[in-house]
């Protein structure tokens, strides 16, 4: 397995049936590839829906029905439309349960910088600030360390996205729960150690007694 | 009352300087045809554009800004549309940046009457700069105020000649909330019907937001 | 015809074609009997709803499409419905052209009473306050007074409904615009003298060189 | 997920001291049924009851206040219950009255996590005693806060079992944004299907705020 969908299918096991989910755009989409047996969750695109199926082949294109990429997807039993007021009134009202997002850099207060690189071409943040301060519970799915330099680190330096939101981080190298402590390394995984997964990470980790190693299967 | 006109005759009330808000997301729900209206037959300039993302390298308003004549953005994304990428690294004050929910709120309370409001989202971001920061139940939320067009430019899948429009899926986007916050509204229909033949539960937009009504010529 | 009918078929005068109009419980009602050749309006209903038609007949009680007032009504062509929320926003956004409502007091500065009396049993506001501060037009349609004494005054003595509002007061005695010099008698109604108009209106008339008979045929 | 259950059951969620959201607009869209379970089933007590109208002498919510279960009320107009208006003269204190689209708006805000929000409606009135006035571009604007409960009780026409709500014609009223602004939502429907049959574009309300689910007796 792909380190993306082997980060992706561990975030699906943290997902619980009736979960309204709302995943960002790459690797976060993969999640629902890999959602556990009996785990039925809802999927909220930004762009004002619920019930949110796979993208469509190419061909078969309906700009009336797309994700929040842009892209036509297929519409689910039970799914509903909306506009974009009415859709960040549920974002931002605390009723999507989980969001996963990829960051630039997350730190030990559960501050994210994931919307713009200093000096580099600014797309916006579009909805992130949004669904990252209106979740529930908000997941950083991401390669651990982006050309072999920290994305997790003790203060973030790029300009943030929301402060203090981030509650979870998965990464190849492991689960991480950001607590008021500091970043608690929960699981590690296969072939990691402590050593190898701290010397990755910017931000001193906290190493607790029953450290368990990443299940994916 | 028919509001039936054409794309060109419509945006003859695009004035110097004006605001536009522009609907869609991307290309879903974007008003393509008045958009190519405003940019073969109006010589507006000096336009202010409010748009999710100014569209893409496929669609219509990049052409328009490329002719110079939109001085200035407000968006949330803008990563499809390179012009505007490029405009706010000349000028970032031409360039404002919105997460999308906020622009999306913004819009919706210019329509409804209501100056501003209090938001959590952007709190210790850039967002934050040059806005009242204040502390409801121990939490800090952003006064952010009402936004209002002089022209609105929408598309809808279906629109009765009264204008009630219908926008099927997720065209309703930021399509149905920029119509009630503009002084002039355009609407562009896929299919145009009789008063009546709409079903009243699918009206997404009343017709009485709704100035003029052009066919689409549904060009995406 | 009766007092309440000429009021109201005065007030129709005022609508233009294609003008939206909320139209209160009533006397107001009754406008949309009156209304002169060509003139279509589309009227609004604060419960939700644009496009309302007349008062069905009783034995069909459809009470999921009903008027402000709590009664079902036919709906016309072109109508559609809407939650509360939204509908209000269309009120308050000044979506709505002309809203004619009663009064229990009115003054020379448009302030206007139309929801308590000090001292009797308090029904509320409803959507009196965002009607009238919203429409682009308030005109206030009522008998000129009350068991003998004025409801046009200089300044309201009855807790107010919002304040300086009201553009133009119609009753069975005349129309009235209200302007920055004060109340401006326009027309007066025909076997009335601006002595009898005056000595029932607590509040000193404008009375313009161009003074008209007030005609509802 | 079936969300189906007995009005009996959903409404052993209501505790003392709790604020109960009420949907309808007299007797349009009221949640009759399950109101009546709150009535002949329920002890709860100390309860607030937010409503347009706390309905009128022929609904069931008189019955409710009647056995001095309901210690307050947020209302836009209460003629239509005696009980309410008696309340009032009682005790000043124990029914707060609201414009109703200042009640909707705040209602609306509280679903949506805006702490607060300015309206123009109010200002000089009664309604602005205690309130920040503040003035945006030369006019003067109330600040009005958001406002949640702990249950609410809605009305729909038709619901599938994930709790999608259509409401038909005006009976959306408050029920609508009431279900989008409370901790545990109980929805009534005339007409319950399986998932997949409800015409999406005709949901009012997404089944993600629905938590229980129960069959409306169709009382009134």
């Amino acid at each position: 397995m792909d380190v993306k969908s082997l980060i992706a299918k561990r975030v699906a096991m943290e997902l619980k049936d009736g979960d309204v989910v709302n995943l960002g755009i790459g690797l976060p989409t993969l999640v629902s590839n890999f959602l556990p047996e009996g785990v039925n969750i809802t999927l909220q695109g930004e762009n004002g829906m619920l019930g949110l199926g796979p993208v469509k082949a190419p061909g078969d294109e309906d700009y009336e029905v797309t994700n929040a990429g842009g892209f036509p997807i297929e519409s689910l039993p039970g799914s509903c439309y909306f506009d974009s007021a009415t859709s960040f009134a549920i974002i931002r009202g605390g009723h999507v349960d989980v969001t996963v997002l990829g960051a630039l850099q997350v730190d030990a207060k559960g501050n994210i910088a994931s919307w713009m690189v200093p000096g580099k071409k600014v797309p916006g943040m579009g909805g992130a600030m949004d669904l990252v301060v209106g979740a529930k519970k908000v997941i950083v799915a991401m390669e651990h360390t982006v050309k072999g330099e920290p994305k997790i680190l003790e203060e973030c330096t790029y300009p943030l996205t929301a402060v203090g939101v981030v509650k979870q981080i998965i990464t190849e190298m492991g689960v991480m729960d950001i607590t008021g402590e500091g970043i608690v390394l929960r699981e590690i995984a296969a072939g990691c150690t402590v050593e190898s997964v701290q010397s990755a990470t910017g931000a001193k980790l906290i190493i607790p007694k029953n450290l368990k190693v990443m299940q994916v299967d | 009352m028919n509001k039936l006109t054409t794309a060109e005759e419509a945006v003859k009330k695009v004035r110097d300087g004006d605001v536009l808000l522009v609907g869609g997301f991307l290309k879903g729900g974007s008003p393509e045809t008045i958009i190519k209206a405003l940019l073969e037959t109006s010589s507006a300039k000096n336009l202010t554009v409010v748009s999710n993302d100014t569209g893409t390298t496929e669609t219509n308003m990049i052409k328009v800004m490329q002719q110079g004549r939109v001085v200035k953005v407000l968006a949330t994304y803008i990563g499809g549309n390179p012009v505007t990428g490029q405009m706010l690294i000349d000028d970032p004050e031409s360039v404002i940046l919105y997460p999308q929910g906020t622009l999306a709120e913004k819009i919706r309370c210019g329509g409804a009457g209501i100056a501003g409001f209090y938001t959590p989202v952007g709190v210790g971001t850039v967002v934050e700069k040059g806005k009242e920061k204040r502390v409801f139940e121990g939490r800090e939320y952003l006064l952010e105020t009402g936004l209002r067009g002089n022209v609105a430019f929408i598309k809808a899948t279906i629109a009765d000649k009264a204008g009630n429009c219908y926008m099927r899926g997720t065209s309703k986007n930021f399509n149905a909330i920029m119509a009630r916050a503009a002084d002039y509204v355009i609407a562009e229909a896929r299919k145009i019907v009789e008063v009546g033949e709409l079903d009243p539960e699918l009206v997404t937009l009343p017709g009485i937001f709704v100035d003029a009504l052009v066919q689409s010529e549904d060009v995406l």
